[in-house]
């Protein structure tokens, strides 16, 4: 069910100078949201900034099996990215949802390869544990500018997932773009593979090659600008072919990527 | 309707009757169906639906919308489903949640506004039609006869003549003077006119000195323009005697309750709804609060009872 | 005049060369000798003294101003000391500032404004003036003139005849085409129009039902308008050759450039100035910094440098 | 000089629901300021609440001879108030002065009456320290709606300044306003009394009266509505009959009250 939740920061942890993970006291939301849902975030007073901001849900916060809340991954690169950096424990946030379209889990044995460029690391932590919990082999394959901006990569190898990992300076893994290793490892991969992604767009659109260029399919999360996350405002568009969950394709057209995403098949959205 | 309390909340725009004067923006709510689980939409006095043109239109490529200080610019563009697959697919829902449901549309050409009045007349669960003439962001909109007042006169006389639907021209502020396109749409014939679209702006990208939105100018909605959208409706109020509906960065129950006594007998609430979809219940809430402790029996005694006479005579006294 | 690093800020509006484009608004920076203590006043483009005329006035009763979102309402009433007094008491320590003077004039007739800028033609140490045709807050203030074209052709012609002195005639935004005006000045023989001054604007308190101005409406200012004027300041410059000075809602060196690469040759900073008196450093610091990493040599180069292709590319593709 | 700082919360005190002392690390300007002038406070980030507000500095503070910042009393009336109402150590609040004519001191053996309202009290404190440097024989009457909204009480008689008390609901000292005590004793006083009163308007009239009814003069720090504080604006105008400082009379008119006063002598404001 859709909430708003006032809700008080919990703690904040920055990672570094850009990113911070922040924890939220919003259980209800949080145990509602599925994996790759998202959440619209309202933070300071009065009108500037007026509109809120789209945030995957990074972490579900359980304690003694109870939700305690959820964290947000967030790269600093504008207004409401500051406030989330500079927020302290006590400080109200407002947090809506959760709202989109989920990823599509699948089923053992086929495996999931999860490529996330940057802060497109989010929807993956609830992601990657919801494929554990069905049994699913789990890959993160992550890459970064450098690897300072790599993190939690021991939250996921401890659950047992496998990394494999890229830089843009080679400080850490392949010197190169994530979807390097990705074609390298799918090239040689024979059992089933979906890939789910998130990121810059431009890695998307490539990751989205990829897979096809393999013959897997793919879902990749997409980032719009968005003014409501609701379908409101039609902001959000991104062009694609066939309608989420039909077979019926046509012409390439807009749809609100909020409701329609933000998790779209690869093949199904346009590339401009 | 009366509230618990004994309360009147309900308004009268031309033979319709509203529960009370709360409408969710053209273009700011779907097509109403999407805020379904934030809001019940029978609770509001109307839904006015996104601006639909015959046929289904894409709009402009992204970025869409860009925030501003206290407001936003948007250039959608109209993307929009048409008036027909509305009909068949969102108008059964819409009445299924007892909607009180306000068309706006938009035409290229006179011929197409009447085409869609017609339309829109023979199909269940309409209440009302708003006529957009002041869209600012796309060419062949309504805008052409939103800026000129026998364009104005032309298009609701033509609209009212083929449909028993109260009819409500929603006239630009991009003008001169706001009030002679009320008197205009009252000679035609209006039931009541609604004010303001979005002020025809734009931002640019200094780094890259490339607008920010593809369209490159776009409406500016919003706090911002609250304080431009009350004058106008005050100008209006006082040009024309058929009701007002008023809107511009309306975000709480105060700012609501400055539009009625400015001279709105019914507001609409766009941008608000993005921040706070469950805006509608506090805004209610806040004018039952407010004309409870004000002992007004009915919202509609506020209408346009703002008192500027105290202030003249401050003035002449000096 | 060049900075160290080589980059020339200055900008030429008509025959008179400015070090830098930026100017305090009208009405906001008093005389200019009231901020000597915050600002070196030679280190501005310009100075716009507070509006003229040729009386002494004593304006609107309070409240003059109220806060709104982002933005802020005045309706001052053009209190001022006059035209007389103003070369008396004001500009001689203006010019021992080493000030570039722009006065702002009004009259209630097109013989007042004539005659301000006679007397104003003689007084020594005064660089340029500004014709207020667009003071939203009192009847008989030029907005008469600046909402007719032939009103602001006429006003423009009768002054130019009598001043050797640049003439800037500033438009209101309350016009249906605010380019068409721009145009009108040109024709005239205007060396530059300055634009916006302030949105027709009014607040309410809704518990006492009065306006919260004493003269009931006021010019809305600040960065709420910014998007608005920054389209206004784009469309003039497509109008006319003469420079367009754009103001409204600059807070910042992002703002500033914002306007000139949208057309502006100069720009005017009026409400930030309240917010921050120190603010003129900080802003010619910030323009600076960007001409220097984006290598342009001269920011007059910079000037009208929006880029709609690519949009429009992309437009087209879609 | 004039100064803009970024001003560090050194602690913020709550007195009461409404009422409370914030200490700014602004050290430059609470050195060069004068009993009666004020600041312009700019609370929150962005454009909403987008003006500076007034605030009379309440006390300079030092420590070991050394100046450390300024004290503001505060009430709660509005969005800046409650901004400065809730901040905690560590927050930045900007601060610009000092501004304003100050009050004319007086010397002995003149006596120095200080007549505060409500939140009227804050240019007292400072003012009544600058007094008794001087020698001069100080009196604070101080009137409030309840006796809970009157505070430093302490700070005033430990340093040798009578009380003169007023309440609304007569909860301390008289029921009554201010202006009947000190009517009273003003009655009763024969050496010369300068008055010094702030407050709302309504008292700062009365107070005029009473002054001018026992020949005494007053010098009254008024409440406009300013926007800049510089003299910039014109928005906190006050009709006076005469120049401050000059002996011409003209008609009544409007002058800055954030330059001309905020202290006017009670006898050259026209009260309407
Ligand atoms: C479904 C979805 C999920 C998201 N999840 C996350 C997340 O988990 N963590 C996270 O850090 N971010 C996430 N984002 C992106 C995030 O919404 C933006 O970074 C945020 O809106 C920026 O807000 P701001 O106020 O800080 O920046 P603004 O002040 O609004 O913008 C500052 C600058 O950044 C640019 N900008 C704004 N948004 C983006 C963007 N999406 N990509 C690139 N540049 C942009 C603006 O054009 C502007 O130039 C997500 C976006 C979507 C659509
Ligand atoms: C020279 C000077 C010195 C001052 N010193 C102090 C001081 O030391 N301590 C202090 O608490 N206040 C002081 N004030 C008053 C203070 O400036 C206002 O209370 C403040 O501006 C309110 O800001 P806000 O943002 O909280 O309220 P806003 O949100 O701006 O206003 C909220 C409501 O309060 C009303 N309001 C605003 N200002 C006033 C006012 N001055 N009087 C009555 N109602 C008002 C508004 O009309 C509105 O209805 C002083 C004012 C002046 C001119
Ligand atoms: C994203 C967006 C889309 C809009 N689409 C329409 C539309 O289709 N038809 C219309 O008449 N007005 C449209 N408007 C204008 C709003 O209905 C309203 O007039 C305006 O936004 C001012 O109100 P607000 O400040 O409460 O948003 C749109 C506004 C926004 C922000
Ligand atoms: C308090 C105030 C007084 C003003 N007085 C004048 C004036 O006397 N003459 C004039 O041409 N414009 C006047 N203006 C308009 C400004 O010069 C400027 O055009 C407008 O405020 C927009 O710029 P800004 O958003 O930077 O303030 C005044 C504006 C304000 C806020
Ligand atoms: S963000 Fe508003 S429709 Fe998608
Ligand atoms: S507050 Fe601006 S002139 Fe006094």
């Amino acid at each position: 069910m859709l909430r708003d939740v006032e809700a008080r920061v919990i703690r904040n942890t920055r990672l570094s100078r850009d990113y911070n993970v922040i924890a939220l006291a919003a259980p209800e939301i949080a145990e509602a949201t599925q994996p790759g849902q998202f959440v619209m975030v309202k933070s300071g007073r009065g009108g500037d900034p007026l509109l809120r901001r789209p945030f995957s849900v990074f972490e579900v916060l359980r304690s003694n099996n109870r939700v305690e809340g959820l964290t947000l991954l967030s790269k600093r690169v504008g207004v409401t990215t500051k406030i989330l950096y500079d927020a302290v424990e006590g400080d109200t946030i407002s947090c809506l949802g959760p709202l989109g379209r989920p990823f599509d889990l699948v089923d053992p044995p086929t495996e999931a390869w999860m490529v996330a460029g940057g802060v497109g690391l989010a929807p993956f932590a609830t992601l990657g544990d919801a494929l554990l919990a069905h049994g699913v082999k789990t890959t993160l394959f992550y890459g970064a500018r450098t690897g300072g901006e790599l993190f939690y990569l021991d939250w996921f190898t401890s659950r047992g997932i496998r990394l494999v990992l890229a830089t843009e300076d080679g400080s850490i893994g392949d010197k190169a773009r994530i979807t390097i290793p990705l074609d390298r490892e799918l090239q040689e991969a024979d059992g089933e593979v979906v890939i789910y992604a998130c990121g810059p767009e431009p890695m998307l659109e490539a990751v989205a090659h990829v897979a096809a260029k393999h013959k897997r399919t793919s879902q990749v999360s997409v980032e719009r600008t968005m003014g409501c996350g609701m379908g409101g405002c039609y902001s959000c568009v991104i062009q694609v072919r066939s309608e989420a969950g039909s077979e019926r394709t046509r012409p390439a057209h807009y749809v609100r990527s909020c409701i329609a995403g933000p998790v779209f098949k690869g093949e199904d959205l346009v590339w401009d | 309707m009366k509230t618990l309390s004994g309360t009147d909340l309900s308004v009268q725009i031309g033979a319709l009757r509203l529960k009370n004067p709360l409408i969710a923006a053209s273009g700011c709510f779907g097509y109403g169906v999407e805020y379904a689980e934030a809001v019940d939409l029978s609770t509001l006095g109307g839904v006015a639906v996104k601006g639909l043109f015959l046929k289904e239109r894409e709009g402009h490529p992204p970025e869409r919308i860009v925030e501003t200080p206290s407001g936003m610019l948007n250039a959608i563009g109209l993307q929009g489903i048409g008036v027909h697959r509305f009909i068949r697919e969102k108008l059964p829902e819409l009445r299924q949640l007892r909607a009180t449901v306000i068309v706006n549309i938009c035409g290229s050409t006179l011929d197409e506004y009447v085409e869609l009045a017609r339309i829109l007349s023979d199909a269940e669960g309409v209440a009302a039609l708003e006529l957009n003439i002041s869209c600012p962001n796309i060419k062949e909109g309504g805008i052409t006869f939103g800026c000129s007042l026998h364009g104005t006169f032309d298009v609701v006389s033509a609209v009212k003549k083929v449909t028993p639907l109260p009819v409500i021209p929603k006239l630009t502020p991009n003008v001169t003077d706001v009030a002679s396109f009320a008197r205009a749409s009252e000679e035609a014939g209006a039931d009541a006119v609604s004010l303001v679209n979005t002020f025809l702006a734009m931002a640019i990208d200094v780094e890259t000195r490339r607008p920010k939105l593809s369209n490159i100018v776009g409406g500016l909605s919003g706090p911002a323009i609250r304080p431009i959208a009350v004058r106008m409706v005050y100008e209006c109020r006082r040009a024309v005697k058929i009701p007002v509906i008023g809107m511009g960065g309306i975000a709480s129950a105060r700012d609501m309750l400055e539009f009625i006594i400015a001279g709105a007998t019914a507001v609409q609430v766009g941008t608000a709804n993005f921040v706070d979809p469950f805006i509608w219940g506090k805004l209610l809430a806040g004018v039952t609060d407010y004309v409870r402790r004000h002992n007004i029996a009915r919202i509609s005694d506020l209408v346009g009872t703002i008192d500027t006479t105290s202030r003249e005579k401050q003035w002449i006294s000096s």
